[in-house]
């Protein structure tokens, strides 16, 4: 159960519908230029709840053909270039969504219902590019309208965390959502900073914040594996790359040179 | 020291605004609204949830748990910006043109399109007043500013401050009111740098600047509180206050 | 906010819905004799699922009126015989449900939406019992049939924890549906074994275990305040004080013997 | 040293009914199906989680990951019990009598309800083998056997075990077929103990006993491992098998 991260990415088929989590989260850097070394294409990203530079990455080599989400950005470093470069050119379909529904449509998959009920959206633009969501009249109080969103089921769920155990449960800590992405699932690959011996099903301390090993079929270790990106409290955000990748990828073409640049850099 | 719409009158401004409300959360990348919540947290204890924190960010149900508080009606006052606001308090977060093929892509709607309708009082903030940001009708509603009788609809905007002027949202009617104007600036100019018309209170006053004790707030324990999440702006802060 | 556990049942009125956790998830005892030296009344008991001892005891001294729950029993020392008793008498309301409805109403409330969907129930008879659940067809797949249960917002949640922090934050570790108990709450009394200092929000490992203080009204410190039921790691269940519960209660004379000779042990 | 409905030959046969499942999850107080799932998981590494054990227990979202687990249709096996169980395999767990004011009440449904659709496989499992739990029609049906078409319903009974007999539910159909007899009990004791009226292979076989390697994994890692949860039981086990 515990490879590299090449044979992480190898295990992720091209197509595939996969979930990818938010910058505060523990977004896989290292996996997301191991997929791009493999030459993955059409890949449809959801995110929970929002985008970050992995997805600007993907998008920027072309290896997206589908991304729901609730925004992409590279939070103080500004927009996201490659993938506003993408929707203005028209050569990505986007599901616009807002963060809740994010979330909302996952919990249905996690708890095997076919929708959630969720407030606010009525009247927003958001809505009338939706064809998946529904407008119901509320059935235990009418005269109520209501938005319905659909379970969305995950193919492929990838994230990075700060460990794992000798079980393969996953540490995630009060990053909650990455359970949810993994609960809602097929399969979920795992990076992490470090593999740590025994249980965290051993102690009640570590117990509350690890995921199952049920949820998860493959781990690989890749220590700053969330590099550039932050990892909670074990290292911030790298401000010169963020900065230098902001300014590369304004140009589509500088956008390649960065991506050759970090891709012959990462050891195969 | 401070100019009329320094980040100094800004924040006193926000604050003023939250009040003595109970509790307070704060979106990423949002330094003068944090530094008002927090001046708000010193002065009437309010809770503050800075959503990038840690350690003013008290969830443990994952990022799903600002969406729920929220919806549980614990969360009183909320900040939105937005690329375009119009007239009727409508707000674009996702782009310019026409959608999907957008001219100009923005990062999109986060939380806006459910918070802007839970959350009492929203507070719409955006420091460029122009005819490109306030605008007759924006080109895509990430959250309506009004909604029609029955929809369940207990928050909305309630106030929108620029750089230039504060205006309140009058929900009914679904039009703002220009309540007060940064002291340099007359009416006329606010007019030609909105894109919308509005209402306006009579002989509309300039706004008031920060106190001595508003500036040390600031100075201390705002500042200090404000590090954390972002700590280059309370250093500028300080040091500006100095 | 932190006071006595007699300060804490001075706070839960007469009449309130109150939610109440299951044998495994820390039953807040101390404080329910407590709220019976004050002689409360009229109480509806919410069960996240399932009640214990505790709803037993509440129900033999007459203070309920109503209960929502999937299940009650004394777990491997047999079944509730108040709570038996009224039922055949007649003398309480009873909602019966089923664990995930319970999760599901609470999850509503705490998530701001009026019901959740859920699968399973349909031909049961617990559904044909039950006026506030609801069957519709699925509308996003006609020819579906669903239930939907409503949200239910509880006056009062109260539990037991292990620890609690200067600020007031409670550690529940794994133990989240303590969380969603709190959530779906107008308001929290929690017992806890002790209070530790700091706060759990300085250290990620504390953090992931926590609830915040944000969802809790009042913490009163408890030593063994589940007994006899037991709290996790912390202590187990006392199988002697159980056995003699089950046999006393067995008939009405018995537990009022059993309830008085209790009530009077506990220092006031 | 063991008799045909002894808990070793109980056990074993649950653990073939169990078969090579990856994973199968046992509620409370269940000392057999618990033993059953941990010599399932001993032989084929079947995932076993045992609902009141913390070291068998993976759950960390509380107390419904349970029924999440089932509605993602991660738990192959679950086990029920029942105060009534009918010849259409309806399951009673809330009392006798006319519902609500019952002549006796017991528990009530737990998560029956909702696990009894979306297990592939529940396992009925009741020792006592009368007409007073094998009944015609159950006074309450906490989970019916089966569901009309339409109704979502990926899971539901494949079998009952009690302690004279095996029977197979045939969904379609909605009737238990007897597949294999207690060694020492006739058709005809089986089939007067039975308030239903079932089907039968022909010729019902005795069903098998344990095999020298089932009685040594349940002597040594079964009763090891089943240790945490049931120390008594384990203890007995052991004892009874040395």
């Amino acid at each position: 159960m515990q490879g590299g991260v090449d044979d992480l990415a190898a295990r992720l088929p091209n197509g595939a519908l996969i979930g990818v989590p938010a910058d505060y989260s523990g977004v896989p850097m290292a996996l997301t230029l191991a997929l791009l070394r493999r030459k993955v294409r059409d890949l449809r990203l959801f995110c929970l709840p929002t985008g970050s530079l992995q997805v600007d990455v993907l998008i920027g080599a072309g290896a997206v053909v589908q991304i729901e989400t609730s925004a992409v950005s590279l939070g103080e470093f500004g927009l996201a270039p490659c993938f506003s470069r993408a929707v203005e050119a028209g050569t990505i379909k986007v599901k616009d969504s807002t963060c809740p529904a994010m979330h909302a449509q996952l919990t249905a998959t996690e708890r095997g219902i076919p929708f959630m009920p969720m407030r606010g959206l009525l009247g927003s633009d958001l809505l009338a590019h939706r064809a998946d969501w529904r407008v119901v009249d509320n059935p235990l109080q009418p005269g109520d309208p209501i938005v319905l969103v659909p379970a969305t089921r995950l193919d492929v769920a990838i994230f990075h965390a700060p460990l794992a155990d000798q079980e393969g449960n996953v540490w995630i800590g009060r990053r909650r959502e990455l359970a949810t992405l993994a609960h809602a699932a097929e399969r979920s690959l795992v990076t992490v900073e470090r593999v740590v011996g025994g249980s965290f099903f051993e102690r009640e301390e570590t117990a509350a914040g690890a995921l199952s090993s049920l949820y998860v079929e493959a781990i690989a270790t890749v220590p700053q594996g969330a590099w550039p990106l932050g990892l909670g409290d074990r290292y911030p955000v790298d401000g010169a790359a963020m900065r230098a990748y902001a300014k590369a990828a304004r140009t589509a073409a500088g956008f390649r040179t960065w991506l050759d640049g970090t891709l012959a850099g990462v050891p195969a | 020291m401070t100019t009329g719409s320094s980040d100094a009158w800004l924040i006193t401004l926000l604050a003023r605004l939250i009040g003595s409300a109970r509790h307070v959360a704060v979106g990423a990348a949002s330094p003068l609204p944090a530094a008002a919540a927090l001046m708000a947290k010193v002065r009437h204890g309010t809770r503050v949830t800075l959503l990038h924190s840690r350690r003013y960010n008290p969830f443990t149900d994952g990022s799903r748990e600002l969406f729920d508080l929220a919806g549980q009606g614990r969360i009183d006052v909320f900040f939105l910006g937005g690329v375009q606001i119009d007239g009727q308090a409508n707000v674009n977060l996702v782009g310019t043109g026409t959608y999907p093929r957008l001219d100009k892509r923005f990062p999109g709607c986060f939380g806006a399109a459910y918070l802007a309708y839970v959350v009492p009082r929203v507070i719409l903030f955006r420091e460029e007043h122009s005819p490109r940001t306030l605008v007759e009708r924006v080109d895509f509603i990430s959250a309506p500013g009004t909604s029609p009788p029955g929809v369940f609809r207990p928050g909305g905007p309630s106030h929108l401050l620029t750089s230039l002027a504060l205006f309140a949202f009058d929900r009914a009617i679904g039009r703002f009111r220009l309540e007060a104007r940064q002291p340099d600036t007359p009416i006329e100019t606010i007019q030609r740098a909105t894109g919308f018309a509005f209402d306006q209170v009579p002989s509309v006053p300039p706004w008031p600047g920060p106190t001595t004790d508003d500036l040390a707030l600031l100075r201390g324990p705002v500042a200090t509180a404000l590090a954390e999440s972002y700590p280059e702006f309370a250093r500028r802060l300080a040091a500006h206050l100095a």
